[in-house]
């Protein structure tokens, strides 16, 4: 039994001149600066350095992050005011694998994720199966965790998001743990989803493969547009410093 | 790796100039600390009182400000009130006061120690006191290493909490609080792992 | 394999890391809000799921120094007993006795912990059929027994601590206590079932495999 | 002042038919079978799928893995007779600085690793501030390690190993947390050090940059030789399937 997978419309992510402050060491630190966007492109790829802003960035449309000030929609729900709406559109895969499995094995995590919409347990486990061979990890169903490589875990990590069967995919840093092989793998993968995505990534690879890229830079939007006019300058930014900066 | 504010309560050294801040730490140690005897040994309000509003004046001369000085009493609150509440009603209000006073004024004298000195200079003076443990085998300077690691980990704690509670949030399920603390327990004995391999590859043995 | 060799005398680096974030672990546990109950506000804390935890994981050495650490930075002034006290103060307050109890019940409830789980290891060294036998609800309840131990020895010792802080008869200060009894149960077994998971993990915590 | 490096005449990491087995949930796993390797290149690159091995071959060098059997040896050092020598020959980098950093704030870190051989408390603070500064991290001294960038506390953790000046620097996966220009200035700065190299890493621009590459594939070492050589073959196997797999 194959999981069906809604074909989505695209659901726009979209902020207005958001504004985040966070309490900070020496008083407040602004992580967002007034950003304004709109993604609606099949993929997005968000880069930044270490720190500019790229995480908070994402978290915004779940309601994990709640703007000081600004409008934020996701779809066509506010997830300030509305998390559980917000969160049940958007699945949301964190960069550490490690601390968004929740169960002790990759089936039990994957129930986890399906109890809410299949009340049969018997069902929810073959669902649950069913996912993990998507993702060619049947063979380590009853595997403890721990014992899983920083790749399969990152799997059953997507694989548990992707059960509750979102409408957008949010994923943060997917491939920082991974190999080549398992960095080609999560891509196909990726690649065959119907959902909308946005990713924040390090890995220039798999920001050339979205139809859109962001920099963040600075707790701001400082460059977005094409990946193939977009990532040369940004790898120019990174070498000899950004604009403004005296390198 | 994100901080709240409340992983500032162990950083909590404010940097000055002040006697207190230039005072050798044996001597501010056995001053401030002596007080706090001084007034559980004398139990009586009006002691306490004074002891208590000294504090406020020391805290404002020596440049920690005032507002600093209640904010670190604020925690005590609740309990103030039920003390005060308790004595009032069995003792009367001169036990009652002598309770509530005497332990504010302690809170704060103590708190004046830690403000004023910087933490590496609180630990080094940690590692002296020790001394005679080295004759039960303990070294010093591992109970110093000690403190400083567990100071450290703190902050670290704090956002494997967080993290979990939003990972949670996100798959928008709701785990019973063991299932959701056990994997912070596991990442936090993973951390102590890496913590004691760091510890090993630096020839810390 | 990936931790240093152990030796039975001295504390290794691995030892030490594993006494400091355990030591943290329990001050972070200490500054979740506290309930104060009863005449002498002495708090309703989650501080005894660390003793219990610490116990269930490192053992009976490591988990006393643990705990020794954390009531001696405690002392020392550095705000980490409920609700963000520090100090030499708590020695002459009520909840005197609990704290001073902590590294003595952590040593305790290591010392039976760890037989318990050295001895289910062994029992299924010797051929039980069961998968995972731990997971089978034996040891959460051998743990659980542990933590009891501890509890009793931290609530003994807590009693006698108001009785001489705060003057209370035996029995003021046993219905005191009471209130915490409760809770703590709970902390037990929720400490027994996360130990068991972590024993799972990392099967070397409790020491070689006989 | 400006601390002195010993320039370093190579001091050979030699490995023979060691083999290296852990306690795994279903009985004994083997980490590392058989093998048998010298590196004495300026820089070694280590590359490999997630679990087959990479971080085990690293620690064999300074002692925190153990060989079930076999012979190591660090320079002319046996790491498991005594781990404490072949520590001071070797500077280990982790990839997770958070756990490699151990004191609270920078400064003392390094002064933690100046301990044993400046016992003067201002000299070693001096010398501390002077690492610092090499790194350009001078201003990040009292802060919180809490509160820095990914990139500079992955500074600072080099800085803390540097400082003991160790004759040979083995990094395992330094640059995964790390955003490009990051990445950039690290390899920079590995490149102006004068010590021996040994780096595992999924990152193939940092492999690239080694004089000899080696690939460990399910526990043993696949293939070896200069990167031009190798780095293409391993592509190769990452897409199309290792030899002696059904791709
Ligand atoms: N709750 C918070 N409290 C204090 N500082 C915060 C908070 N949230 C974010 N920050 C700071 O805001 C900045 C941006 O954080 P963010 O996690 O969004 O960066 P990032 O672009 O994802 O970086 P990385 O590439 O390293 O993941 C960082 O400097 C971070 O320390
Ligand atoms: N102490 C241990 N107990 C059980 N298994 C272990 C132990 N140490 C390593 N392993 C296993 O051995 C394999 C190799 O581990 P290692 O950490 O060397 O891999 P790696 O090549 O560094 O992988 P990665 O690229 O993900 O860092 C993994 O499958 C790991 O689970
Ligand atoms: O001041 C402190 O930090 C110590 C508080 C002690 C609270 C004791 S510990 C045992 C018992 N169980 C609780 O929940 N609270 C009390
Ligand atoms: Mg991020
Ligand atoms: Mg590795």
């Amino acid at each position: 039994m194959q999981p069906a997978l809604r074909p989505g419309s695209p659901e726009p992510l979209y902020c207005a001149d958001v504004t985040v402050t966070a309490e900070g060491p020496a008083g407040p630190v602004t992580v967002l600066d007034r950003v304004t966007c709109e993604f609606t492109a099949p993929r997005t790829a968000v880069v930044g350095l270490n720190g500019s802003g790229k995480s908070t960035l994402l978290r915004l449309f779940n309601g994990l992050v709640t703007p000081t000030s600004g409008v934020v929609l996701t779809g066509s729900v506010d997830p300030v005011a509305f998390p559980r709406e917000a969160r049940s559109l958007v699945g949301f895969v964190f960069t550490d694998p490690a601390s968004q499995i929740l169960m002790p094995t990759p089936l039990e995590d994957i129930e986890l994720s399906l109890r809410r919409r299949v009340p049969d347990r018997v069902q929810r486990s073959e669902q649950a199966l069913s996912w993990l061979r998507r993702m060619g990890l049947e063979h380590r169903a009853h595997h403890s965790v721990f014992d899983l490589s920083g790749g399969e875990r990152q799997l059953v990590a997507l694989a548990a998001v992707l059960a509750v069967e979102p409408r957008v995919l949010i994923l943060d840093e997917p491939t920082t743990l991974l190999d080549l092989r398992n960095r080609l793998k999560l891509r196909e993968l990726l690649d065959g989803l119907p959902q909308q995505q946005l990713v924040s990534t390090h890995d220039l690879d798999l920001a050339e493969s979205a139809e859109h890229v962001v920099v963040v830079h600075e707790a701001r939007i400082l460059d977005q547009g094409p990946p193939e006019l977009v990532l040369p300058r940004y790898r120019a930014w990174c070498a000899h410093g950004f604009p403004g900066e005296t390198a | 790796m994100r901080r709240s504010r409340a992983d500032d309560l162990l950083g909590t050294y404010v940097p000055g100039t002040s006697i207190l801040h230039r005072s050798p730490l044996w001597l501010k140690t056995v001053v401030l600390l002596g007080a706090c005897v001084a007034i559980m040994a004398v139990r009586a309000w009006p002691v306490s009182l004074a002891a208590f509003a000294l504090s406020a004046v020391v805290s404002a001369a020596c440049g920690l400000g005032l507002r600093r000085w209640v904010r670190s009493l604020r925690p005590l609150l609740l309990l103030v009130g039920v003390l005060i509440l308790y004595h009032l009603v069995a003792n009367g209000p001169a036990r009652a006061a002598d309770v509530v006073l005497s332990l504010l004024a302690v809170v704060a004298i103590t708190r004046l120690l830690i403000t004023t000195t910087p933490l590496p200079r609180l630990i080094d003076g940690l590692v002296t006191l020790c001394a005679p443990l080295r004759r039960l085998g303990v070294d010093p300077e591992r109970v110093g290493l000690a403190v400083s690691l567990m100071i450290r980990s703190v902050p670290w704690l704090f956002g494997v909490l967080s993290g979990l509670r939003d990972a949670a949030a996100a798959r928008t399920v709701r785990p019973s609080p063991v299932q959701l603390v056990t994997p912070a327990v596991i990442a936090t004995v993973d951390y102590a792992h890496r913590t004691g391999e760091a510890l090993a590859a630096r020839g810390l043995e | 394999m990936t931790a240093p060799a152990r030796d039975t005398r001295t504390v290794t680096s691995f030892d030490l890391a594993n006494i400091a974030v355990f030591a943290a672990l329990t001050c972070v546990l200490a500054l979740a809000p506290a309930i104060p109950v009863g005449a002498l506000g002495v708090p309703i804390t989650l501080q005894t799921l660390g003793v219990y935890l610490t116990g269930m994981i490192l053992g009976s050495r490591r988990g006393f120094a643990a705990l020794a650490l954390y009531v001696i930075v405690g002392l020392l002034g550095v705000p980490v007993f409920a609700g963000f006290v520090g100090g030499p103060a708590v020695l002459g307050g009520p909840s005197v006795g609990y704290l001073l109890s902590f590294p003595f019940a952590a040593a305790l409830v290591g010392a039976l912990a760890h037989r318990s789980v050295r001895a289910e290891r062994v029992r299924r060294r010797a051929g039980s059929t069961s998968a995972a036998p731990e997971r089978r609800g034996g040891l959460v309840i051998t743990l659980f027994g542990a933590a009891l131990a501890g509890l009793v020895l931290s609530h003994v010792m807590g009693i006698v601590g108001m009785m001489l802080t705060a003057g209370l008869s035996l029995r003021a200060a046993l219905l005191t206590d009471l209130a915490f009894v409760p809770g703590d149960l709970v902390k037990a077994l929720v400490a027994a079932l996360i130990a068991v998971a972590v024993h799972r993990a990392f099967p070397r915590m409790a020491g070689a495999v006989l």
